[in-house]
């Protein structure tokens, strides 16, 4: 019997634990680029994030976080050029202003600041995008599912993880 | 500048090479350092334990390495080979917890724990970072004008690489050398290797090195060769008889510890510093260094 | 909802690519279930959706089912966005309207765990469909291509780039840090494996470039500052002061005989001849005008001599020039900055700067060279004596992890070079100790055994140090090079009055700051980093800016006009096009919900968001708009919309990535 | 799990240090042979013995005096453009042939090093004399007198151990290496 | 079910020797030449016995493992045989003294060459024995 879509892709090796789902926002002309370089070189990494490509990591509108984790995500991950290295000069550096800031708000709405992670990645970095997303999905893992209900009203059906004891 | 270390003789200082802990702990005393000799340290094993088995050679230097942790300073070898054994026992066990664990749960036998906080240096680091030139030049009494030294590092000072000497040409012992008013030679080998222990394993192999070094010290016109490893010494003096039998040369280098011309420049009796002790007198080459120091302010040869 | 879009969902195998581990039947089928809201109305599976045929797929059913979107389900937008694009726009679907989910890259061929890659691939795909509802018609962006180009870097692929399109008849300007264009190739005697004189064919093309109508030489000039975008450039360049008016000056070069001044020349001469305070760097200098060295110039230290002043027949020397920035504006720019030589001291065993007669590549070509220091005679340092034995030194710095660890391509055959040059001026014996011959292109290899016929004597083994510690007889005298002949397994001493060491190439030592400056990325060793390492070396990621030469890697001459030319040829047919097309993805600014915070007004570092006062609201110039889209997340009132990236567009393809919209069935136990 | 494994791949596992088969990268460029001070007095150079693992001759590699006659000088591993450390490969063949017992005829090597580490295991301080059984029996007559002559100088100078020294708290010391080697007669 | 059972030695002469012997008992052998490989095989998979030398790697690596399973709460349970040739490998450093590794509480130690029926009989009953802890918990 095929899995219903809500419930978690499960990772073949421990099979039972906890697959956190995570969204990932990639900027166009470096992170994305790592993910490609990432795939072309088969490189393996855990499955549970999925990339969004915007044209640069400054287009992240906190929002678009906000909307993740009440969606159901229990982690997100915002990657971009290195300092210094943004195709549009320096709006990297805006990102990383609404990074810091996320990092507290979400703390006083209750989210661990573990779960949202930012990385730096050039295009040449293939091999470190994959194990910096290994190491997230281990980060996320004992945290367990997020399962965040805003109070007001715009609830949202969140899918339910089956709780599986780890 | 620290001014009290944790000290490791190793065997060799026991009788072998006496001199070179003579004149260590009279040079250290006079430039205020306090030489502390370790508790009840063991034998470092050269290079041996690791023919047999390395979890053997990193337990016997974990155990003088725990014993100097004890005393809370950073351990001193003058001998380079202990040096190189303790460095690098330090090294890896902080980079392998698994093994760490293991070489601890031997060294509870002798109530002992290794934290990995305890610095390692050879002796002549001492004088060259931590005293430093300008010091040491500051209490020179009698420079030893005029006196060509072939400042001989050996192999196991900078090598395997640490983080930050310069493996092929450092510059350390040169600049000591100077701050004692002796005139360091331009010596290439001074990185060869002197055999070792191949003098027992492989000794004409051991000899052919020891002639090249004999070799390089004679064509730079070194009046004394400078060394700061016992093996070395004993290598490059000891065996200087056999050499000249085997190739029918004529060495008759005097072969030093660089403490004991840091000791002379300080102005400490020869007798204090071990000089006689020596199989090729040392003494004409320092004879010439008392007419030259008669002489009033003779221009140093660069 | 009104009415809802009909889309299309078309799964690649990409062979097995994609097949291999992702279930596509699954996923497509799964598709057309569970996306059925969302408003799919066709779903299917094909081998190769970028083929001819999968294209005439899509083709079709646009036509037959009326299809207003189109999501692909294959590789990444990087490589087929274009093609899927082109496929909808044959079936009179605008092309913006269809959406691309790359389930290779980021799925089958990174994922082990086929059930749970395609449970990925199904969320991916709901993220790309509840995207695409949200996408409007667009069309590109046209703007206009200046047919100025500029050139960096006077080398032989700089000259090679620039003559090729001045020859088109398009203006170029070729920027040169030195006094004179001509690279490092103005510096060798010989070339391999003709064995040209390199002056001879390089300097009628510097001639050429030097007097070309279409070209403007900016030498001694650096580019400071780089605006704007592919097609409207705008370079400031600064223009150093020569201290010489071009206008007055005929290079009769009195000046540089009567200066008094003499200085050691470490760039052109490799330190082993010297100049004057007034110079040009060798005889066939383009332009010809010198310049003066301002820190060895005894008038800018003390205030007095001003013998070229004197002597200068048409009063030509300007002491007071100033250095002059240039505003230039051009539509592409070629990168053509060359290599630096590795800096033999580094390796200390070899001995070179300490012991007198171990010379690098370069000091043995201004040595052999006619022009050069000693005319040419191939003479120890001492000036005087010919060395009777030679030892020639390959991989100087390469293929060695603790230096560099890539192969820099033409040391081998520049030492096979040297060795003929020894045996023909000098008839000395020659050692050439190498790991590797290599000798990749055409009459190479026949250069190789020309030198083997020579007689020349090749030890295979990489030189283990270079002493002048005598140890055996007859090396009184002599560099000692010892090294193991790895085919015999003898250990060597080699006894030899000359060693050469074959240096390897390196990047230029401020290539990440050039790099930084034209807006592109390089390597970590610091070459600049091409578009497509196999099939698009020339160009780079940045629209408008292209590499050639040896920037890009270590290359032989050939390789590197090769290059020029397909810079130049790359810029020609963009310059044919008049104007250029760009991704319709700009930010714009609803007027009335604009509150005039100008909270945006900064945030662009274009400039690109301008200020009404007179009615309180901002304005975005689309011209100068790159479509960043940081303006558009930061506006507090969300006045500002990005087209391509609307936030309703990202939205909802979170909530299609969450599988949030899909109709709950109940999970059976 | 393959049948068996071949004898590079048994001196990879000795190199404990490094991750997989550090010899596998070797270029046989020779720096390693070309350094070596000891190299001709070898009967293969350092870089052939890595050629010879490499090819799985493993006879003809413990036979050779090769990895016996490392000085331990790192100057190979230093200069190694593979960055192969090439003096831990020596001391791992010394290890494999001391467990084999298996190495040249007539080296000094194996029985010095076996008696050096014998006298440690007991005392925790090392007594040279007590090493001269070891070797000075495969010394010609030459040899021997001039040895002795050593000796006897050495004496005179003061510089000869007579007493054997030993650390105080040796019974401790002894149950320490019986945790690492658990053999007997280490109570 | 068939047994299945780990040997960790880095003598590949003398694994096929004892593999053979094993297949001959109806096990299902699998081999680590390494320390390293060996310590991944026990995380990845449930073995019934495990097979281990001393002298490998860079010494006595054996002891490490031992003493490491012992710490391990998954690994703790499963019976370790060590078949070491130690007596004769630095017979020098001892001679004549036997091998006994009292600081690691190991179920069995026989020293090699091992005797065929010798090896099999110890294997079982090892097998047995641990099974007979597990059902008496």
């Amino acid at each position: 019997m095929t899995d219903t879509p809500e419930t978690q892709p499960f990772d073949k090796a421990q099979g039972e634990s906890f697959e956190p789902v995570i969204i990932g926002f990639t900027c166009n002309w470096c992170s994305y680029r790592a993910a490609d370089m990432a795939g072309t070189a088969r490189m393996k990494y855990a499955p549970n994030v999925r990339l969004i490509r915007l044209m640069c990591s400054g287009r992240l509108d906190p929002t678009f976080v906000l909307k993740a984790f009440a969606g159901g995500a229990d982690a997100v991950l915002i990657s971009g050029c290195h300092p210094g290295d943004c195709h549009y000069i320096n709006q990297n550096y805006k990102m990383l202003r609404r990074f810091h800031l996320l990092k507290r708000v979400l703390q006083q709405m209750g989210i661990e600041p573990e779960r949202l992670k930012l990385l730096w990645a050039s295009a040449a970095e293939g091999a470190i995008f994959a194990e910096e997303i290994n190491k997230f999905v281990e980060q996320v893992r004992p945290l367990g599912p997020l399962n965040w209900k805003p109070g007001n009203g715009a609830h949202v059906e969140a899918p339910v993880h089956e709780e599986v004891p780890a | 500048m620290k001014k009290e270390f944790a000290y490791f003789p190793g065997c060799s200082l026991e009788k072998m090479a006496i001199s070179y802990h003579m004149s260590a702990i009279e040079t250290t005393k006079k430039l205020g350092v306090h030489l502390k000799e370790l508790e009840d340290w063991n034998c470092c094993g050269a290079t041996t334990y690791s023919y047999i088995d390395e979890l053997l050679a990193y337990t016997l230097s974990a155990r003088n390495l725990a014993i100097a942790e004890q005393t809370g300073l950073d351990v001193v070898a003058p001998c380079s080979a202990c040096y190189k054994n303790m460095y690098f026992t330090a090294a890896h066990l902080k980079k392998d917890p698994d093994l760490a664990e293991h070489i601890n749960f031997a060294l509870e036998e002798d109530n002992l724990h290794f934290t990995g906080s305890v610095g390692v240096k050879h002796l002549i680091e001492v004088f060259a970072y931590d005293i430093g030139p300008e010091e040491l030049k500051s209490k020179v009494v009698k420079p030893l004008t005029g006196l060509r030294i072939a400042p001989y590092y050996g192999c196991q000072i900078v090598r395997p690489q640490k983080d930050h000497e310069d493996v092929e040409l450092p510059q350390f012992f040169e600049e000591i050398l100077s701050a004692i008013g002796a005139t360091p030679v331009n010596y290439p080998l001074k990185m060869r290797c002197c055999g070792g222990s191949l003098i027992i394993s492989s000794r004409p192999a051991a000899l052919s090195m020891v002639r090249n070094l004999l070799q390089c010290a004679v064509d730079s016109q070194a009046d004394v060769v400078a060394t700061a490893c016992p093996m070395c010494q004993v290598n490059l003096e000891v065996y200087q008889q056999q050499v000249n039998q085997e190739f029918g040369t004529n060495f008759s280098v005097p072969i030093m510890y660089f403490t004991q011309l840091i000791g002379l420049a300080l102005g400490i009796p020869q007798k204090k510093l071990g000089i006689g002790k020596e199989f090729v007198a040392a003494t004409p080459a320092l004879l010439r260094l008392e007419q030259a120091g008669a002489a009033p302010d003779q221009e140093t040869k660069e | 909802m009104e009415k809802k879009e009909r889309i299309g969902v078309y799964v690649c195998h990409c062979g097995t690519n994609i097949a291999g581990v992702v279930n596509v039947g699954e996923v497509s089928t799964w598709a057309a279930e569970n996306l059925k809201e969302q408003g799919v109305v066709i779903s299917r599976d094909y081998k190769f959706m970028c083929s001819s045929l999968g294209q005439e797929l899509i083709q079709k059913d646009i036509k037959e089912h009326g299809l207003t979107r189109v999501v692909v389900a294959a590789c990444s937008p990087h490589l087929h966005e274009q093609t899927f694009r082109n496929a909808c726009k044959g079936a009179d679907l605008n092309p913006y309207l269809c959406e691309l989910v790359s389930i290779r890259e980021q799925s089958s061929w990174v994922h082990t765990d086929k059930v749970a890659a395609t449970e990925k691939s199904k969320a991916l795909i709901a993220g790309g469909v509840a995207r695409v509802v949200h996408h409007e018609p667009l069309e590109p962006l046209r703007v206009p291509i200046h047919p100025a180009t500029l050139v960096v870097g006077g080398g032989i692929a700089g000259i090679q780039a620039a003559l090729e399109i001045a020859n088109a008849g398009y203006p170029v300007y070729l920027v040169e840090r030195e006094p004179s264009i001509g690279g490092h190739m103005a510096q060798f005697d010989k070339t391999f494996p003709t064995l040209d004189c390199s002056a001879c064919i390089l300097t009628p093309k510097m001639v050429e470039a030097g007097s070309h109508p279409n070209i403007t030489l900016l030498t001694y000039s650096e580019v400071e500052k780089v605006d704007g975008y592919v097609g409207n450039f705008v370079v400031t360049v600064r223009k150093r002061a020569r201290s010489v008016n071009e206008e007055l000056c005929t290079g009769c070069g009195i000046c540089w005989e009567k200066c008094p001044k003499k200085v050691v020349d470490n760039v052109f001469e490799a330190g082993m001849g010297t100049r004057k305070a007034i110079y040009v760097p060798f005889p066939q200098a383009v332009p010809k005008y010198p310049v003066i060295d301002r820190e060895n110039c005894t008038y800018y230290i003390k205030g007095t001599c001003k013998a070229c002043e004197k002597f200068c027949p048409t009063n030509a020397i300007d002491f007071a020039q100033e250095d002059q920035i240039l505003n230039i504006e051009v539509g592409n720019i070629i990168l053509a900055t060359g290599y630096e030589l590795f800096d033999a001291r580094r390796i200390t065993q070899y001995g070179y700067g300490r012991l007198a007669n171990v010379f690098t590549s370069l000091e043995f070509e201004r040595l052999s060279n006619a022009a050069g220091p000693t005319g040419g005679n191939i003479v120890l340092r001492d000036g005087k004596t010919t060395p009777k034995v030679v030892g020639i030194v390959h991989c100087v710095g390469s293929r060695d992890k603790n230096y560099n660890e890539y192969c820099s391509a033409i040391c081998c055959m520049q030492s096979l070079k040297f060795a003929h040059l020894v045996h023909e001026r000098t008839g000395a014996e020659v050692y050439n100790f190498y790991i590797d011959i290599r000798t990749p292109a055409k009459g190479y290899e026949e250069f190789y055994h020309r030198l083997l016929e020579e007689g020349t004597h090749f030890i295979r083994g990489k030189v283990a140090e270079i002493t002048d510690a005598v140890r055996l007889p007859g090396e009184e005298g002599k560099l000692i090079v010892q090294v193991e002949d790895t085919l015999t397994g003898n250990q060597l001493r080699v006894p030899v009055d000359m060693v050469i060491l074959s240096a390897g190439l390196e990047p230029r030592r401020d290539a990440k700051e050039v790099a930084k400056k034209f807006g592109i990325s390089c390597s970590a060793d610091g070459w600049l980093i091409e578009r497509h390492p196999k099939l698009d070396p020339v160009a780079t990621v940045t629209e408008g800016i292209y590499i050639a030469g040896c920037v890009q890697g270590p290359k032989d001459i050939p390789a590197s006009v090769a290059q020029g030319a397909a810079a130049a040829a790359r810029i020609l047919g963009k310059i044919q096009q008049k104007e250029i097309a760009l991704e319709p993805v700009r930010a714009s600014i609803n007027q009335e919900q604009c509150s005039g915070c100008r909270i945006c007004n900064n945030l662009c570092p274009f400039n690109a968001i301008l200020f009404h006062e007179d009615r309180m609201v901002s304005e975005v110039n689309p011209a100068l708009c790159q479509g960043c889209g940081t303006c558009v997340a930061a506006c507090p009132a969300g006045a500002i919309s990005g087209t391509g990236f609307s936030n309703e567009q990202i939205l909802s393809q979170i909530e299609g990535l969450l599988l949030l919209n899909i109709p709950k069935k109940e999970t059976v136990a | 799990m393959s049948e068996t494994i071949s004898f590079r791949q048994e001196v990879a596992n000795l190199l404990y240090a490094s991750e997989g088969e550090p010899l596998n990268t070797c270029i046989q460029c020779g720096t390693c042979s070309g350094t070596c001070p000891v190299a001709p007095y070898m009967d293969y150079t350092p870089r052939q013995i890595i050629a010879m693992i490499n090819q799985g001759m493993k006879e003809q590699v413990l036979e050779s005096n090769t990895f016996w006659y490392c000085a331990s000088c790192y100057h190979c591993t230093v200069r190694c453009p593979q960055d192969i450390n090439i003096t831990d490969l020596m001391y791992a063949l010394k290890r494999y042939s001391i467990w084999k017992g298996q190495h040249k005829e007539g080296l000094i090597g194996p029985t010095f090093s076996e008696a050096f580490v014998k006298m440690i295991v007991r005392t925790g301080r090392s007594f040279e004399p007590v090493l001269a059984p070891s070797y000075i029996f495969s010394f010609g007559m030459r040899e021997l007198l001039l040895e002795v002559q050593g000796a006897t100088e050495l004496l005179l100078k003061g510089r000869l151990p007579l007493l054997p020294s030993r650390i105080k708290r040796l019974d401790n010391f002894k149950r320490m290496l019986g945790r690492i080697i658990p053999m007997g007669g280490l109570e | 079910m068939t047994k299945k059972l780990l040997i960790i030695d880095d003598d590949p002469d003398f694994v096929s020797g004892i593999k053979a012997i094993l297949d001959t008992g109806g096990y299902e052998v699998d081999v680590a030449y390494n320390p390293k490989d060996g310590l991944r095989a026990l995380q990845a998979k449930k073995y019934d016995l495990l097979l281990l030398d001393i002298m490998m790697g860079r010494g006595a690596e054996g002891i490490m493992i031992a003493r490491k399973m012992r710490k391990d709460a998954k690994l703790r349970e499963i019976p370790v045989l060590i078949i070491t040739g130690m007596r004769e490998q630095i017979a020098f450093l001892f001679p004549g003294e036997p091998v006994h590794p009292r600081f690691v509480d190991v179920d069995e130690m026989v020293e090699k060459p091992v005797e065929p029926k010798l090896l099999l009989d110890k294997v079982q009953n090892l097998i047995q024995a641990a099974e007979a802890k597990k059902a008496a918990k």
